[in-house]
């Protein structure tokens, strides 16, 4: 047991008991007194601990999988705020909305706060003796599980409590650890692994004249949101950049292009293919592309392609031309353009552009590679899901762990997982308050939040070198009965393997010997303890690897869109677009009260859902803004408010996902509804993944009628005010400015 | 403020505000003057600076039936506008706009404020008292940006159901029903940074200290600092943007970004804009 | 057939300048004084009716601030940029209506008015009361009403003082000056009556009267230094009243909202002011003639001259109005313009054409003789008169805020909640509770001064050689004065 | 006219605050220490353990920042930490098993905090920095220490247990802030106090 270890927490301990009393300022007296107030001193805290003064310590958020440095202010005991930490590459001393909510996940009045058990059809409170008890019972040698009978369901996951994981599922013999995200970038990964032979390249957006994005919504929800708004600052700084976006809703990326192109949904990779036409007009590019692809690109002419993508011809061949113009540029495909039927082909036609401008290896690079492929990401996927939901239906699952995703909630109805997972006689969530999934299962273990634990992250985006980013506590643990995730995988290790683990009492001198391992690769000469406190004060450990390789291989046969136009069916004719919010991603955040009184950035709607339709399609169909709409697929129904939205196209309506909880606390239940429940079964052809974009739906005016929470006003312009200025790029003089 | 001290310093009160010389590294309490530049060109709209200002200043969250009525409480709120010539689509985007406190230099909010619970401080701040305020909300009828917030409702027995009150900043007051509240700069930090620089006899260093939307801002769009010395990020860009503050009208070149909203109704604001730039070509 | 002088005179007289008298020149003081006397003990069945149902309303309001207290000012549904509301608007209108009582009891009496004589008691106790309700409203709109005495300036443990820049400053200082000086104004007037009502009262009546009269025993001295002291007090509340309501117009027009900003606002207000405040004179007039039998006192000429007085303030409110109307209209303030093309088509319309219409074109009955003598058209015109004077300072605080300068921040759903217009009716319950109290408590016909009023007609009658009173009678009935 | 009233007047005004701060003397009865008519007893608080603050700060002449460390360098000045007291009071074996020393040891060996009492509690949106005043008058100005502590809270040197002697009410602040002071020993040049609503209130 390490003795560092022990102090620290013993000391947020006592700080703890000193702070509460400064807890409520302002609510407390308002005049002057004596002998009212009890002041406790500290007991032996730390020497640099002076009450009234905070103290920032260096973590990791964990609200999405960008692993962003981060540091915490802590003052008497309590985490108040989260910043940016500067040295962190990927945050570089900023941090974005969902970042900072993650302290009010840490005091969240809905937390779990001690393990339950189901009895009958509720979950009742039970202590950790018994809850061990029972997974010995269930899980345990005595059960007689194999491997086979046995599912672990996760989220995305990196860092030393992934080895951990896989460390547990070895024990047992099981391989069924089954990483599952329900927005996932596995499409976009598949398409570049063909045609880059890497997961994600690096993208350069601030070396980019022109940006052409297709769908990408990089400043939101993408990769790295932190990192890449850092990289558009940069971008948008003389010389400015341009920045095209071809989507058929406006994200919030789009709202802040120069060109913003509507297009109907899942033809993004014809227009690439058709703006690639164009650019061979230009010697010089033909001369660098293969002749089959050429010859594949010749039948795209900008009749075709504006045909096929509802897109005025003339722009087929303008945002050929700023190609031409600008360079070097970079053209990215996002989850609009991939989540289709033809999802890979779409991007890899997106991608195409960028072999043939020459933009691979400028702007387009190679991520370091990572030294440390066990605690590597593994990116998580829907077909890893639908995997395990068909083994799961066939009743083969005795035992089901699920940690860091909540699948009832996100899986389409279609999948029937609820029903599914009823069929497992033994379901186990680790999760810090109870959501959808956990009120299925017959054990719910409350664990830690991020900012109570220790832990590591690799983030599957590195802009700069790999970037092992080290979570520690900022605070004690708010709640005396719960446990950290990685403390019970490490008891759950040792019921098979007691002898091999043994050294580590608990996952925090794991991971201290695990980290410490580290020293050779980053060349650190001191002791092992200075390395540690070195590793916990900066936050991470910055290794400079080197950069994968980046290919450049297009298959004339993979890029054929010819058969790609979207099916056409009259009873439904709109296309549903589940949009991701930024603050929501796919729902897990929704109890943060911050995040729900937080606008929208776009409709600024808070506390609810509601579907965007344009103005031009709701005046053909009678809707007003807050008109009830049933929008229906094959698989399901929604109601759901109107909101007129000029940014989408007249063929789409777009419903954000994160919204529709039945569980979660307070703030998530009841409001809004849940898009996932009424996706079709449309996969992705190559990867077996959920084409999101691919459902079709209808939409009928029930009625009803309701006032739209948002806060905007009666009026969306500026009504002639001075308030925002445009001034167009060629008169601004950005590189005189400071 | 004591009638002695009204009386001793009555020319530097009846001055009329803003005017040359009124903030000066040499006067005494004088050496600061906060000021931010809003860079709109690269404020992409994410409400990262109002979730900072959340948790930074105890703002309570108040619901989706009090956001309706209008009673939310964000000190710095994205504003979104559309193109008033915008033809089916917004083919060129749209436009974000940050607004929160401009801390106006002759702020038509202090006037009138009937028992002077919000005044100027020595450095250019436009401070709000909430233990001063009686609730008139007369300075909100009278903010032209309307960035005043009334407690409509006493939320500290609603708004931080426990253990959500632990999270509450011990530097910032919670504000009960009946009073107004705005932007402070985050004056909290300021003033420890200002003590902290006075026990080091020197003056706040640039870039020393940031308000939390300022240090959040994953785009940088938000720069803050003493505009008084010289030497500062802020006084660069607001000279190279030919903003003067004490001028209500601005005489700048047309390639120039910078400019202050509202102008014509001679607030002075604190808060210098830059003007959002669209490739007209695109 | 005229055929000397005087008989000239008595016809042109007859004809012209006095139609119908304004009170009978042979009533006996006596009867003066058993009549109004008469009026505080027995008054019709309609007083109790009014009396409660004022109280009953009252004490609605009272639980709807109790409410308000307790909870917050958002029950009020008031918003963020909507931060006033009715509240205000209620406040003014009723600030407004004191000022006719001024107008009548000090502007007419320095011009020697006669026909005032028997109205501007109770007109005077409408300034009292009315300001007392606006007082109220000041408290209810404070978020913490707790804290109101942070607006007075005296020396305190905080070294703190208030802001006299602010306009609510201003208006604290003037409100409250009006409302003690009126006060005075109107007790220093009833001595020689409540002098009466000693002299025929008894038991604790007696003892209250007395303590009240100071002695007044009706002696020259007295009547020498009455008469100044009350012209005095005369003279200082005028300029008073008129300051008052342009200080309230301040607040509005010292402000940058579109739509207050504007220079026309004290005369305006000022003018407004008198409109309500003589509407409301004859709608108490005609209530109180009815309840208290004064039917003798307040005659029908009296009514007449209040009509047409009415009339000819309504007419420079309308003139004052679309000066207001036509500056915005032909200036170049974007915002004001905007704000008022609002008020006309937006969400307000059908409040501001009603208003304009009530303000502007009811007024026009009592261009007509017939109409200013039927008693019930005079009733419904002058309550519709202050239902537009009402609705004028609503349309000046709403409306306003709804559409102000910034366009994120503006707000057209706001909708009154009932705990507004619950105060607001309880606004007037309170303000008819105690005029009602009044009116039972003390005389509200001056009654030396009708004395004075039926002993100089009479003079002039004699004068002119028509039947006059028999003043050895007259004598006997007004024992004090 | 309204100006020479004016000027009367502030003359007036400035006659009364030319004084320089009221100087401190030692001794006395509790509260009598400066004069300035703000003295304002407060009660006699119960402590836990009958801190003798004259044993420590005037017969030992022991620094009042020894023990209050945060005072120099914080918002608060600060109650001090157990292991401080124990530090001292683990080797002075004369006082070992005097009962005041007894209960500080019973709450040691139990690691639990002493509940002292606030006994100079201002109002929660106060924000007073010590920092800032002992930086001015003790380090700058060179006072002394019993002098500069004394201003505020009373001769606590001749207390047993601290008790508040000044009314601490905002016109007694602002009675000294707008008051001159010397900037620093050497320099000569005086100036007052900022005064403005945010110095103080949160």
């Amino acid at each position: 047991m390490s003795e560092s270890g022990i102090n620290r927490r013993d000391f947020l301990k006592v700080l703890g008991l000193g702070g509460s009393s400064l807890a409520l300022t302002g609510c407390g007296n308002t005049d002057v007194q004596s002998g009212v107030e009890v002041v406790m001193p500290n007991v032996h805290p730390e020497d640099f601990v002076v009450p009234g003064l905070s103290v920032f310590y260096a973590s990791t958020c964990t609200q999405c999988g960008s692993a962003c440095g981060v540091m915490g202010r802590v003052r008497e005991g309590r985490v108040l705020k989260l910043e940016g930490n500067p040295e962190s590459k990927i945050s570089g001393g900023k941090i974005c909305g969902l970042g900072q909510a993650a302290v009010q996940a840490q005091y969240n009045p809905d937390r779990l706060t001690q393990p339950m058990v189901k009895e009958g059809d509720k979950l009742v409170p039970t202590t950790w003796e018994k809850a061990m008890a029972l997974l010995d019972d269930k899980t345990g040698p005595k059960s007689g599980i194999s491997g086979e009978q046995f599912a672990f369901v996760t989220g995305a996951t990196s860092g030393h409590l992934k080895a951990l994981i896989q460390n547990y599922m070895d024990s047992l013999g099981s391989k069924n650890h089954f990483v599952y995200e329900a927005v996932s970038p596995a499409i976009g990964f598949a398409a570049n692994r063909q045609v880059y032979g890497v997961d994600m390249p690096r993208l350069h957006l601030d070396k980019a004249k022109l940006i052409v994005s297709f769908g990408s919504d990089f400043l939101g929800t993408g990769a790295s949101p932190v990192h890449f708004a850092r990289e558009y600052a940069k971008f948008r700084k003389a010389p400015r950049g341009t920045l095209v976006q071809i989507e058929p809703k406006m994200t919030m990326t789009g709202a802040n292009a120069d060109r913003w192109i509507p297009i109907i949904p899942g033809t993004e990779g014809v227009f690439a293919l058709g703006v690639a036409n164009e650019l061979l007009n230009h010697e010089e590019y033909v001369r660098a592309t293969s002749p089959d692809i050429v010859a594949l690109v010749r039948k795209y002419d900008r009749e075709t392609v504006s045909r096929a993508t509802g897109v005025r011809p003339e722009l087929v061949a303008h945002v050929a031309a700023l190609l031409w113009e600008k360079t070097p540029s970079l053209v990215i495909s996002g989850a609009s353009a991939e989540g289709h039927v033809h999802g890979v082909q779409n991007a890899m036609a997106i991608q195409l552009l960028n072999k043939i401008l020459g933009n691979v290896g400028k702007t387009v690079d190679g991520q370091a590679q990572s030294p440390f492929p066990q605690i590597a990401p593994s990116a998580g996927s829907f077909a890893a899901l639908k995997a395990m939901n068909d083994e799961m239906g066939g009743g083969k699952f005795k035992a089901v762990f699920i940690h860091g995703a909540n699948p009832v909630f996100t899986a389409p109805s279609f999948m029937g997982f609820r029903e599914n997972l009823r069929k497992a006689p033994f379901k186990v969530a680790f999760v810090d308050a109870i959501d959808e999934t956990a009120q299925e299962c017959d054990l719910v273990l409350p664990i830690l939040t991020a900012v109570e634990d220790f832990g590591s992250h690799v983030a599957w985006y590195q802009p700069e070198g790999v970037e092992v980013s080290i979570q520690q506590p900022l605070m004690e643990k708010l709640h005396a009965d719960t446990r950290s995730m990685g403390d019970i995988m490490l008891d759950l290790v040792k019921v098979r393997r007691a002898e091999e683990y043994k050294a580590w009492p608990d996952f925090f001198s794991y991971l201290k010997t695990a980290v410490v391992a580290v020293k050779p690769v980053v060349k650190y000469t001191d002791t092992d303890e200075h390395f540690w406190y070195d590793v916990l004060s900066h936050g991470l450990i910055q290794v400079d690897a080197p950069q994968q390789e980046v290919g450049a291989n297009f298959a004339a046969a993979a890029l054929d869109l010819s058969s790609s136009a979207p099916v056409q069916d009259p009873k439904f004719p709109f296309y549903l677009i589940p949009s991701e919010r930024h603050n929501f991603r796919d729902g897990r955040h929704a109890n943060l009260g911050w995040l729900q009184e937080s606008p929208d950035p776009l409709t600024t709607v808070v506390w609810d859902s509601w579907a965007e339709i344009h103005p031009k399609t709701a005046a053909s169909m009678g809707i007003s803004e807050g008109d009830y709409l049933e929008i229906a697929s094959q698989n399901g129904m929604l109601k759901v408010k109107a909101y007129l939205f000029p940014g989408i196209h007249p063929d789409a309506i777009s419903i954000p996902l994160g919204q529709g909880h039945e569980a979660l606390g307070r703030f998530a239940q009841g409001v809004g509804v849940n898009p996932f429940r009424i996706l079709d079964p449309v996969f992705e052809k190559s990867t077996g993944e959920i084409a999101m974009y691919g459902t079709r739906v209808s939409v009928r005016k029930t009625g009803s009628k309701e006032t739209v929470v948002k806060d905007e006003g009666p009026y969306n312009t500026q009504l002639g005010r001075k308030l925002v200025v445009t001034l167009p790029a060629d008169v601004a003089q950005l590189s005189k400015e400071i | 403020m004591s009638i002695t001290n009204l009386l001793n310093n009555w020319s530097f009160y009846r001055n009329k505000r803003p005017y040359r010389g009124q903030y000066d590294l040499n006067r005494q309490y004088g050496e600061y003057k906060w000021a931010m530049a809003v860079d709109l060109d690269i404020c992409t709209g994410c409400n990262a600076c109002t979730t900072a200002c959340y948790a930074e200043n105890n703002l309570p969250v108040v619901g989706k039936h009090r956001f309706e009525h209008g009673q939310v409480m964000h000190w710095i709120r994205i504003e979104r506008y559309w193109d008033e010539k915008m033809g089916e689509f917004p083919e060129q985007g749209t436009s974000f706009l940050p607004m929160m406190c401009q801390q106006c230099e002759a702020a038509p909010c202090e006037t009138v404020c009937p028992v002077a619970a919000t005044s100027h401080t020595n450095d250019g701040l436009n401070s709000q008292n909430y233990h001063r305020c009686i609730g008139s909300r007369y300075c909100s009828a009278n903010c032209p940006f309307k960035v005043r917030y009334f407690n409509w409702w006493n939320y500290p027995s609603t708004a931080w159901p426990a253990p959500l009150e632990d999270q509450l900043n011990p530097d910032v007051t919670v504000r009960t029903k009946g009073v107004m509240e705005k932007c402070t700069f985050c004056v909290q930090r300021l003033s420890e940074a200002k003590s902290r620089a006075r026990t080091e006899y020197r003056l706040v260093r640039d870039g020393e200290v940031l308000p939390a939307c300022a240090q959040a801002c994953p785009t940088g769009a938000i720069s803050f600092g003493n505009i008084v010395d010289p030497e500062s990020k802020i006084a660069k860009m607001w000279k190279n943007q030919q903003v003067d503050l004490y001028k209500d009208m601005q005489e700048k070149d047309n390639t120039v970004r910078g400019y202050r909203i509202l102008e014509d109704l001679r607030p002075f604001p604190s808060v210098m804009y830059m003007e959002r730039v669209r490739d007209a070509e695109a | 057939m005229i055929n000397t002088f005087e008989e000239r005179e008595v016809e042109v007289e007859r004809r012209f300048v006095r139609k119908e008298k304004d009170i009978r020149e042979d009533i006996a003081w006596a009867k003066i004084n058993s009549d109004v006397l008469r009026s505080l003990e027995r008054p019709r069945m309609l007083f109790w009716v009014i009396f409660l149902g004022s109280l009953a309303l009252f004490m609605f309001g009272v639980s709807c601030e109790i409410y308000q207290y307790e909870t917050g000012l958002g029950v009020a549904n008031l918003d963020n940029p909507q931060v006033w509301g009715l509240y205000i608007a209620t406040f003014i209108f009723w600030i407004g209506m004191s000022h006719s009582g001024t107008l009548l009891s000090a502007i007419l009496h320095l011009m020697h008015a006669d026909w005032r004589k028997p109205i501007y008691r109770f007109a005077e106790a409408m300034t009292t009361f009315s300001l007392m309700t606006a007082g109220l409203f000041v408290m209810v709109h404070l978020g913490r009403v707790w804290q109101f005495y942070y607006v007075v300036a005296y020396p305190n443990e905080r070294w703190t003082w208030p802001n006299f820049q602010s306009p609510l400053v201003w208006d604290a200082t003037a409100i409250f000056t009006y409302l003690t000086s009126s006060m005075i104004f109107l007790y220093i007037g009833m001595i020689p009556d409540l002098a009466i009502c000693r002299d025929n009262a008894t038991g604790f009546r007696k003892r209250f009267y007395t303590f009240l009269s100071l002695g007044w025993m009706g002696t020259d001295r007295q009547w020498a230094n009455f008469r100044v002291t009350y012209l005095t007090v005369a003279c200082f509340l005028i300029p008073l009243a008129v300051s008052v309501h342009s200080i309230v117009a301040t607040d509005f027009a010292v402000s940058q909202q579109p739509g207050w900003h504007i220079t026309s606002f004290p005369p305006y207000f000022v003018a407004g002011a008198l409109y309500s405040g003589c509407a409301a004179i004859i709608t108490l007039f005609i209530v109180l003639r009815y309840v208290f039998r004064f039917e003798e006192y307040m005659t029908m000429p009296i009514l007449e001259k209040t009509a047409k007085l009415t009339f000819a303030i309504s007419m420079v409110w309308t003139y004052l109005n679309l000066v207001e109307y036509s500056a915005t209209w032909y200036g170049d303030d974007m915002y004001a313009k905007q704000a008022l093309i609002y008020r006309a088509t937006g969400d307000y319309a059908v409040f501001w054409w009603s208003m304009n219409f009530l303000g502007s074109v009811v007024p026009f009955t009592l261009a007509f003789k017939k109409l200013r003598n039927h008693i019930p058209t005079m009733l419904v015109v002058s309550i519709l008169l202050n239902v537009g004077m009402w609705l004028e300072r609503w349309m000046i605080v709403s409306p306003t805020f709804a559409n102000g300068i910034y366009p994120w921040t503006m707000d057209h759903d706001q909708w009154p909640a009932w705990v507004q217009w619950g105060m607001v009716a309880g606004s007037f319950g309170w303000f008819n509770m105690l005029f009602m109290l009044f009116c039972k408590i003390f005389p509200s016909v001056s009654m030396y001064e009708v004395k004075e009023m039926v002993y100089h007609r009479s003079l002039h009658t004699k004068a002119h050689g028509e039947p006059s009173v028999n003043h050895e009678l007259a004598a006997e009935g007004g024992t004090a004065s | 006219m309204i100006h020479r009233l004016l000027a009367v007047l502030s003359l007036a005004f400035l006659c009364g605050s030319a004084v320089n701060a009221e100087p401190f003397v030692q001794g006395g009865p509790i509260g009598s220490q400066t004069s300035d008519g703000y003295n304002a007893l407060g009660p006699v608080v119960q402590q836990p353990i009958d801190f003798p603050h004259y044993r420590h700060a005037k017969d030992m002449g022991i620094n009042c920042m020894y023990c209050h460390t945060g005072a120099r360098r914080g918002y608060v000045s600060v109650i001090p930490r157990e292991d401080k007291c124990i530090g001292c009071h683990q080797n002075i074996e004369s006082v070992k098993d005097k009962p005041r020393i007894k209960k500080l040891f019973e709450y040691w060996d139990k690691k639990e905090p002493i509940p002292w009492k606030k006994v100079n509690d201002l109002p929660d949106f106060v924000r007073f920095n010590h920092e800032r005043h002992i930086q001015r008058f003790y380090f700058r100005q060179d006072r002394p220490v019993r002098e500069v502590c004394g201003y505020c809270h009373g001769d606590v040197a001749n207390m047993t247990v601290d008790r508040r002697v000044k009314s601490l009410s905002m016109g007694w602040c602002v009675s000294c802030h707008e008051k001159d002071h010397k900037e620093s020993v050497t320099n000569m040049k005086t100036s007052h106090g900022p005064n403005e609503c945010w110095q103080c209130h949160k």
